[in-house]
């Protein structure tokens, strides 16, 4: 009963605003979050938690799968080093709140050490910890090796690499050109952006949280939310034909899943409207398209314009800054609305244009 | 440690003066020699911060990145001597390696090493962000970074087909056939269709960007060799490059980032 | 530019800085559109170019065609009628808008309720998906729960499917509706289009060959990697192989980029490399047996077909040194270097057969191979050259166990010394006076060679006596028994020079000069029995009677060489046989202990010993029976890979002028093949042995195809030409006939049936040809009649002779011809023969209508028969067969005396009053009569 | 140094430069094209993805499997339409069975079942299957062109190269 809860929990639909609202919890109580004792509880309970979850024999075999075993590492070193640096930033915040400086910007750790040994022989350790490391997972860990290549015949279910599932699992909710060419496209552009978006000359050199407040937010969103927790779903939650799998659920060839996805002009058209499609494909499309355009190009004038915030982001960033940044951010959070519209009203595509290969 | 007898007389040596310009680095001329005189170690300041050495601080992320970038050439480079990237004995070869080949555990090493390197650069770049230190003077730097990132994500997606099996092939049809949906480059994206005129098709499963990645419209020979060539020589130097403008941004952007 | 331009610190002036930078920017920029140019630039291009315009020009001919085709009044008048039947829709327009109206709200319910389908679909697999898991799991309360959802469910799914059809039915009325609201407008359109389809699908093709802005840039530089019209065309052939340093790599062939039309018909006017292959239907064709797709092109001309560029690096060869010139001006052509295998010249091409067509005597189709093959069998080069795949043949020449009791020794040395003196037609070549031997110390020692072997061979030959005596005949009357029984099938005979000359009979020798070589007794026993003289001869006997015998021999002992009986062959000169068997003893030994090993021998023991070796050093054995060379080895270098032999491993000597390919060196070799120590100064023992054949350039070109086909290349199972098992025993067969001349007489299958070409005039007067015999004729009576045999043909002036057959080899006949066509053993007539009511009367009528017995006479009337006898037909046909024969004999042997009663399709009866006019009843039941004629018999 | 002269060394400075560098980027534009081109080769070894199907009146009313063992092609002749049908099944990928009784594909796998037209309408797949380009070559041969694949989900079975009016 519970591994069925649990399984139910595990589904996107239920699952991502779960990891949304955490994460929200976690700002907002950041310092809590980062201090030892949570991370000591933490760690208690998590282990009969992880005994529960080995135990289960469907976890077990996609947890062990050599392939999968780095996107173990991946979640302990990220769950670690969030907690790390919510810690180090709940330090520095509470010290700055008295009006002392960061840890970092102690004179004892302005002081100037010599490279050798100090740089050199901390380097030498990591090295050899890595080394270590890296052949006692050789040596336990076979890498993969399946059938030889057979074009003809494709795995079900056929899988990217698993730092690109993160984009496999955007194609569940928009179409490649999107997910697969556009958003990453997009997040390459928007990581190199970063620094002439974010002009505030606070935070450069020590961890804080307060100082960079909405700067870390849409970052750790991005990368907790929108990336990690999508390659999760990606790798541990998704079997063959993409269908989603409990993490305590067997991977049933033959399982299905009620989705028949409908279009917005379908929506609007057929069931709104009650008239047929129009032939014109323009006209078909329109009130998608009129959404998008609005969406795209009215929202971010509308926040400067109308919101205080928003205002108070439009004169501190000036507007080409600002219009960059709002179009990122526009353009993120659309796989989120997109996801909650599929889960709402099976919406597959707000404008759906097959004709042209433009769907969205 | 001026040192006794032995040690000594080895110090002495021509052979140990031509090498070594310096004494022990037990003194403060000699830490700095020591790191200035050394080609590879002068990659570092002769003295730094002393945040910039705190495991705490930097979580030495971007160090073993470059560390395991090293590893997976090293263990890239003796792989090649018994890998043949064609259609029908890159299998076997991935198999003579699991099975006889001496320390074949070395295709192990690259590829664990591989997914590592994905793991630390990411969590490279997430301290670099938490510490805001692609604040000003830093941004071209962070700007190589995400670029970095991005090669070894190709470094290691295009390695990922070389051992020409099922999760190889269909992993890389699937990856690449995002390639086929790029707007107005490839045949499935938008804007393709109006690249024609008559029956002179512009924008083809036969002319692509994903034919240009894979030598082909599908993953076929062609494709294996494209990647090898790619994973084992073109990326690398780009990423060679790169780490060298990476490193020697560091050093003349000031260090390891600190507080202002 | 004066020095105070300078700043300070710079070494240059900056603006001559700027002008270098322009002129070696120029320079570079040039090199990049050159080196652009320079790769486009491609010769196989301007080809396909002037393919496109060849090919417009046919469309312009087809065009102007099928327009004459088109009635234009008819064009019109339809035209005239769309025009009023628009007239008439036009006048219904409210109805058809009222309609599309309808139309399109079916839609929107079509496409509401597909929507709503799908929902249920799914939901549907899903709850279905639950209740299985939920019953695997026996989870008794959620199985039921989903029992009773999945029910529901189901029930609304199959009705919104009903629904959905209802819908599609409507649709379908309504567009049926609007269909017939237009149908004067659609029906009259496709009328139209039923006529002009043709001419519409080539205007669309001639669009294609528009040398359009389009077409320029689809292959403009760079841009042509898109979709270019002019590129590379290739043919892959999986199943055949290249040799690539020890690796079977797939055959790629590029020559269609060139030979655009040569899978095409209509371009056999054309100039190459425009021109449409030759014989479509059996080569490159779709649908010929050796389709360009499955073969590919260099499989059989040879050639490196990967390549494209250079005319000369395809390795293209010309077929003579007029056409060597032409490309030489035309194409540049040069001698193709570092090129093992270059292409084979056009009238070499059949060699290529061979490859893959292995282990039949000949290849249907190819005269040429076909003609080499059968010289080489003619000259015997199998017995001194091992080719796999021949080692099967007999040796051409006759046995010499018995030759005392044949020739005397003074004809036989002097035959042996030149040939050619005693029968210019001889197949024996000539060993001496060849030009590598003719010195005076050369021609002593080859006296004393020939001198010993002779003596070797009438030492060891048996004692014979003929077992007829020869009384004397009428030689006129002979020299016609001759021209007509069908020696001439095996023999040239002196005298008889047109009718030989046209049969080209080479089985057996040319005869000529008889009556100065061999004594009457010994002819008249000899043509009457030939196996009492050499049990293993293939001369079989014609059945002859004593007068006839004694009227042959006559004619042929009036055949005289009276100058050859002349001669007076050198005695052993005892010194020279000495020196000789001493140089041979020497190879293991100093020269002075084998001159004393010599001198320790007697006289005879010295003849003969150097007897034997000069036989086995010249290979006499390996066209004669030899007593004492049992095992001995051909002499020859083997020759199943003479055609991929490197043209370096040729020995040239220092004959400059022949061409530096296999194929001219063979042709050369063949025709002196001694040619090669001309100008080398050799010793005795070094000297080239290999005889002259005095073969005319014709002749040694055809064998030297035969030879070239003897290649190296691997051929994968799944390229080679794979026999059925039927196909394996009739090739055996046909060993056996090709030995013993039966295709002489008899073309089988449409190969050979030489003395064919003495009855042009009238055919069957000829020896019947053979085709599909194993179903014509029961293998039983088959096996008998060549024990046995009986003339079919009574009427006919040739024999069919009896042979001297093994059982073995008579089995292997008859199964070859009966497998060969896929028949069984035995067919039982009586089987065949089951009239149905009334049916033999109206055949016995029929039979009469047909007049069967005005030719087939035997055993009806008196008349001289024209055709075998019917009552012997069902012992030796086979029912099937004799009803694929009434059916259009003209299809089995065309020219055939046997009249066509049936049409040339077989089906219509020229007396359609019987069987309801029906031809198959009608050859049914003929056929039944005919074997019931001989099953009487039979029981007679 | 009168202001003409150095008016004209300006010019002519300006003109050096402009020319030299402008020559020099296209030339290394016109390298890095080269090396574009250079990865586009000129031939290739893909399977053969077309075939003819020989004339149109070849084909009797129903689904053809002469095509079937070779291309993976049913050929469907229906309501005077002929088309090339793929013989994949759009479910998990397997090879349905033409059932003439029933006048439908059958797929042996999952039980898929498709009607003469390729639509579905029984078991667990998701869409209809694929048309493959299909027309008429100069000589009235039938060609079908496998690398180009038609939709029914995308409405693209309405396009005429989807099919050969017969």
């Amino acid at each position: 009963m519970l591994k069925e809860l649990i399984n139910h929990l595990a589904e996107p639909i239920v699952s991502f605003p779960i990891a949304t609202f955490l994460f929200y919890l976690m700002i907002k109580h950041y310092k809590t979050f980062g201090s030892k004792k949570f991370a000591t509880w933490f760690t208690i309970l998590s282990i009969p938690v992880l005994i529960f979850f080995f135990a289960d024999p469907n976890f077990y075999l996609i947890i062990k799968t050599p392939d999968n075993v780095p996107i173990g590492i991946l979640l302990v070193l990220v769950a670690f080093f969030t907690w790390f640096t919510m810690h180090k930033a709940a330090i520095n915040d509470t010290r700055m709140e008295q009006g002392l400086e960061p840890v970092e910007a102690m004179p004892e750790n302005r002081e100037k050490v010599w490279s050798w040994p100090n740089l050199v022989y901390t380097e030498l350790f990591a090295i050899i910890a890595c080394t270590a490391f890296l052949v006692v997972w050789a040596i336990v860990f076979k890498a993969p090796l399946e059938e030889s290549a057979n074009p003809t015949w494709a795995p079900n279910p056929a899988k990217a690499p698993w730092y690109f599932l993160g984009l496999q699992e955007m194609l569940v909710y928009f179409d490649p050109w999107m997910a697969g060419v556009v958003l990453p496209v997009l997040i390459v552009a928007g990581l190199i952006a970063i620094p002439y978006i974010d002009t505030n000359p606070k935070g450069n050199g020590y961890y804080c949280f307060k100082d960079r407040k909405w700067a870390i937010i849409s970052f750790m969103y991005g990368w907790l939310i929108l990336w990690v927790y999508l390659i999760i779903v990606g790798v541990f939650l998704r079997g063959p034909n993409w269908t989603f799998y409990g993490p305590f659920e067997y991977w049933d060839f033959h399982k299905i899943v009620a989705e028949f996805n409908i279009n917005l002009s379908e929506f609007i058209w057929i069931k709104g409207l009650g008239i047929g499609m129009p032939k014109n494909l323009v006209v078909r499309e329109i009130f998608g398209i009129i959404l998008t355009i609005a969406y795209v190009g009215f929202i971010p004038v509308w926040v400067a314009r109308a919101t205080s915030f928003g205002r108070k982001f439009y004169i501190d960033l000036g507007p080409i800054r600002y219009y960059l940044f709002m179009t990122l951010v526009v353009v993120m959070m659309s796989l989120p609305i997109k996801m909650v519209l599929r889960w709402l009203f099976s919406m597959k595509y707000i404008i759906a244009l097959p004709e042209w290969e433009l769907n969205l | 440690m001026a040192g006794n007898g032995l040690a000594k007389k080895v110090r002495d040596t021509q052979v140990w003066k031509s090498i070594f310009r310096h004494g022990p680095p037990d003194n403060a001329r000699n830490r700095a020699a020591v790191i200035a005189g050394n080609v590879f170690l002068h990659l570092h300041p002769i003295k730094l911060k002393k945040s910039g050495v705190q495991l705490g601080y930097t979580w030495c992320m971007g160090g073993l990145t470059f560390f395991i970038f090293l590893a997976l050439t090293v263990t890239g480079l003796l792989l090649m001597f018994y890998y043949r990237p064609t259609a029908e004995y890159a299998f076997n070869d991935i198999i003579a390696l699991r099975e006889h080949v001496p320390l074949g555990i070395m295709r192990e090493i690259h590829r664990w090493g591989a997914h590592a390197m994905v793991i630390t650069v990411w969590i490279h770049m997430f301290r670099v962000f938490m510490t805001g230190s692609y604040k000003p003077p830093r941004e071209f730097n962070w700007g190589i970074g995400v670029i970095l990132l991005v090669l070894t994500l190709l470094l290691s997606f295009t390695g990922y087909l070389l051992p020409w099996d099922q999760l190889a092939i269909w992993a890389i049809t699937v990856g690449s056939g995002m390639a086929k949906a790029t707007p107005f480059m490839g045949n499935a994206g938008p804007g393709a269709m109006l690249a024609r005129i008559g029956d002179f098709v512009m924008v083809s499963d036969k002319n692509d960007v994903r034919f240009q990645l894979l030598g082909g419209r599908f993953v076929g020979e062609p494709a294996l060799l494209r990647f090898y060539i790619l994973h084992c020589v073109f990326i690398p130097l780009v990423v060679g490059v790169l780490i060298a403008v990476h490193f020697w941004r560091v050093r003349k952007d000031g260090g390891i980032s600190a507080p202002l | 530019m004066s020095e105070n331009n300078k700043e300070p610190g710079m070494a240059y002036n900056m603006s001559k800085l700027h002008k270098v930078m322009a002129i070696l920017s120029f320079i570079f920029f040039v090199t990049t559109i050159w080196v652009f140019l320079d790769d486009y630039m491609r010769p196989w291009k301007g080809y396909q170019v002037e393919a496109l315009k060849i090919q417009r020009r046919h469309l312009d001919a087809k065009i102007a065609e099928a327009s004459k085709n088109i009635d234009a009044n008819k064009l019109a008048d339809m035209k005239a009628r769309l025009a009023k039947g628009e007239e008439i829709v036009a006048s219904r327009k409210e109805q058809i808008t009222k309609a599309e109206k309808e139309k399109s709200a079916i839609a929107a319910k079509i496409k509401a309720q597909s929507i709503v389908n799908g929902i249920l679909n799914g939901k549907v697999g899903a709850s279905n998906f639950g209740f299985e898991t939920a019953e695997a799991h026996h989870e008794v309360k959620a199985v039921e729960k989903n029992f009773k959802n999945l029910a529901e469910l189901k029930v609304a799914f199959y009705k919104g499917k009903d629904d959905l059809k209802a819908y599609q039915a409507q649709l379908k009325e309504v567009e049926n509706k609007i269909a017939d609201l237009n149908k004067e407008v659609f029906d009259t359109q496709k009328e139209i289009k039923d006529i002009t389809n043709i001419l519409e699908l080539l205007k669309m093709a001639h669009a294609q060959t528009d040398i359009s802005p389009v077409f320029a840039l689809r292959n403009l530089p760079f841009i042509d990697f898109m979709d270019p019209t002019i590129k590379i065309r290739q043919i892959v052939v999986n199943n055949l192989v290249d040799d690539r340093y020890f690796r079977q790599v797939p055959k790629v062939d590029r020559c269609i980029t060139c030979h655009t039309f040569i899978d095409q018909p209509g371009f056999e006017k054309e100039v190459n490399p425009f021109k449409t292959h030759p014989r479509l239907d059996e080569m490159v064709g779709l649908e010929s047996k050796h389709p360009m797709k499955q073969i590919g092109c260099t499989s059989c001309h040879g050639g490196e077909g990967h390549r494209v560029n250079d005319f000369t690096t395809v390795a293209h060869m010309p077929d003579s040194e007029k056409q060597e010139k032409e490309w030489i001006q035309k194409y540049s052509w040069k001698e193709p270097h570092h090129i093992p295998s270059p292409m084979l010249p056009k009238s070499q091409t059949e060699a290529s057969c061979v490859k893959c067509h292995q282990g039949v005597e000949l290849v249907p189709g190819a005269t040429v191979l076909n003609e080499g093959i059968s010289a080489m069998e003619k000259y015997g080069c199998f017995g001194c050259h091992k080719i796999e795949g021949k080692q099967h043949k007999r040796k051409v020449g006759p046995s010499l166990l018995k030759i005392a009791g044949k020739v005397n020794k003074e004809w036989f040395k002097s035959w042996v010394w030149e040939p050619r003196s005693f029968n210019k037609h001889t197949k024996m070549p000539a060993f001496f006076r060849q030009s590598n031997n003719s010195k005076p110390e050369f021609v002593k020692l080859n006296i004393a060679e020939v001198n010993a072997m002779a003596e070797y061979i009438y030492d060891k030959s048996k004692p014979y006596e003929p077992n007829e005596k020869y009384h004397g005949g009428n030689a006129e009357k002979g020299k016609e028994l001759i021209s007509q029984i069908g020696c001439l099938a095996c023999h040239g005979v002196d005298g008889l020079e047109d009718q030989s000359n046209a049969v080209k009979a080479y089985t057996g020798p040319w005869l000529s000069g008889i009556g100065s070589k061999v004594s009457p007794d010994w002819l008249v026993s000899w043509i009457k029995k030939p196996w009492h003289y050499q049990e293993d001869t293939v001369m079989p006997s014609l059945r002859l009677t004593d007068p006839e015998a004694q009227d042959i021999a006559a004619y042929l002992l009036t055949l005289k060489n009276k100058s050859f009986e002349e001669l007076k062959f050198s005695p052993l000169d005892k010194k020279d046989r000495d020196w000789l068997l001493a140089d041979y003893l020497s190879a293991f030994d100093t020269n002075a202990s084998a001159a004393a090993k010599v001198a320790k021998m007697d006289d005879r023991e010295k003849t003969l010993d150097l007897g034997k070796r000069s036989i086995g050093k010249y290979g006499c054995f390996s066209c004669h029976n030899i007593e004492g060379f049992d095992g001995y080895a051909p002499i020859g270098p083997e020759l199943t890979k003479e055609g991929s032999k490197p043209i370096t491993q040729f020995g040239y000597g220092i004959q400059h002028d022949v061409g530096n390919t296999r194929g001219a060196w063979i042709t050369a070799h063949l025709q002196n093949p001694r040619r090669w120590d001309i100008g080398i100064d050799k010793v005795f023992r070094d000297l080239q042995l290999m005889p002259n054949f005095y073969m005319s350039e014709t002749e040694a070109k055809k064998i030297t195809v035969a030879i070239l086909g003897q290649v190296s290349d691997p051929i994968p199972l799944a390229g080679v030409k794979r026999y059925t098992a039927g196909e394996e025993v009739y090739n055996d067969g046909m060993k056996v006939a090709y030995k013993y001349g039966c295709v002489n007489c008899h073309k089988i299958d449409g190969l050979r049936g030489n003395i064919l070409n003495m009855y042009l005039d009238d055919i069957n007067q000829g020896p019947p040809r053979l085709v599909n015999e194993g179903h014509r004729v029961q293998a039983n009576w088959m096996y008998h009649f060549f024990g046995n045999v009986q003339p079919i043909r009574p009427w006919l002036k040739v024999r069919m002779p009896s042979f001297n057959l093994s059982t073995e080899d008579k089995n292997r006949l008859v199964a070859g011809f009966q497998l060969g066509a896929k028949q069984p053993t035995v067919v039982e007539p009586a089987e065949f023969v089951k009239w149905l009511p009334g049916e033999r009367e109206e055949a016995v009528k029929l039979f009469n209508a047909y007049n069967c017995v005005s030719c087939h006479a035997i055993g009806f009337t008196k008349e001289t028969p024209l055709a075998p006898n019917l009552y012997k037909a069902s012992e030796r046909l086979r029912p099937s067969w004799i009803k694929l024969w009434l059916k259009n004999p003209q299809n089995i042997l065309p020219g055939t005396s046997m009249p066509s009663f049936f049409g040339e399709n077989g089906t219509e009866p020229s007396e359609p009053s019987y069987f309801g006019g029906s031809a198959e009843k009608q050859i049914d039941a003929l056929a039944k009569y005919v074997v019931e004629l001989g099953l009487k018999e039979g029981a007679k | 140094m009168s202001d003409t002269k150095l008016a004209l060394n300006r010019r002519e400075f300006f003109s050096y430069v402009t020319v030299g560098w402008v020559m020099f980027s296209a030339a290394c534009a016109g390298l890095g094209a080269m090396a574009f081109r250079f990865s586009y080769p000129n031939v290739n070894f893909d399977p053969e993805m077309e075939f003819l199907a020989g004339l149109p009146g070849d084909f009797p009313s129903g689904v053809d499997e002469r095509f079937k063992a070779t291309f993976g092609v049913w050929m469907v002749k229906q309501e005077g339409k002929l088309i090339a049908l793929s013989n994949i099944c759009t479910h998990l990928g397997c090879i349905p069975n033409w059932l003439p009784a029933e006048l439908k594909f059958k797929c042996p796998c999952h039980g898929s079942g498709y009607y003469m037209s390729g639509i579905n309408f029984e078991g667990p797949t998701p869409r209809p299957l694929e048309r493959f380009k299909i027309g008429l070559q100069p000589d009235g041969k039938i060609k079908v062109d496998k690398t180009k694949v038609y939709r029914w989900e995308k409405g693209e079975w309405e396009n005429p190269d989807s099919f050969l009016n017969v």
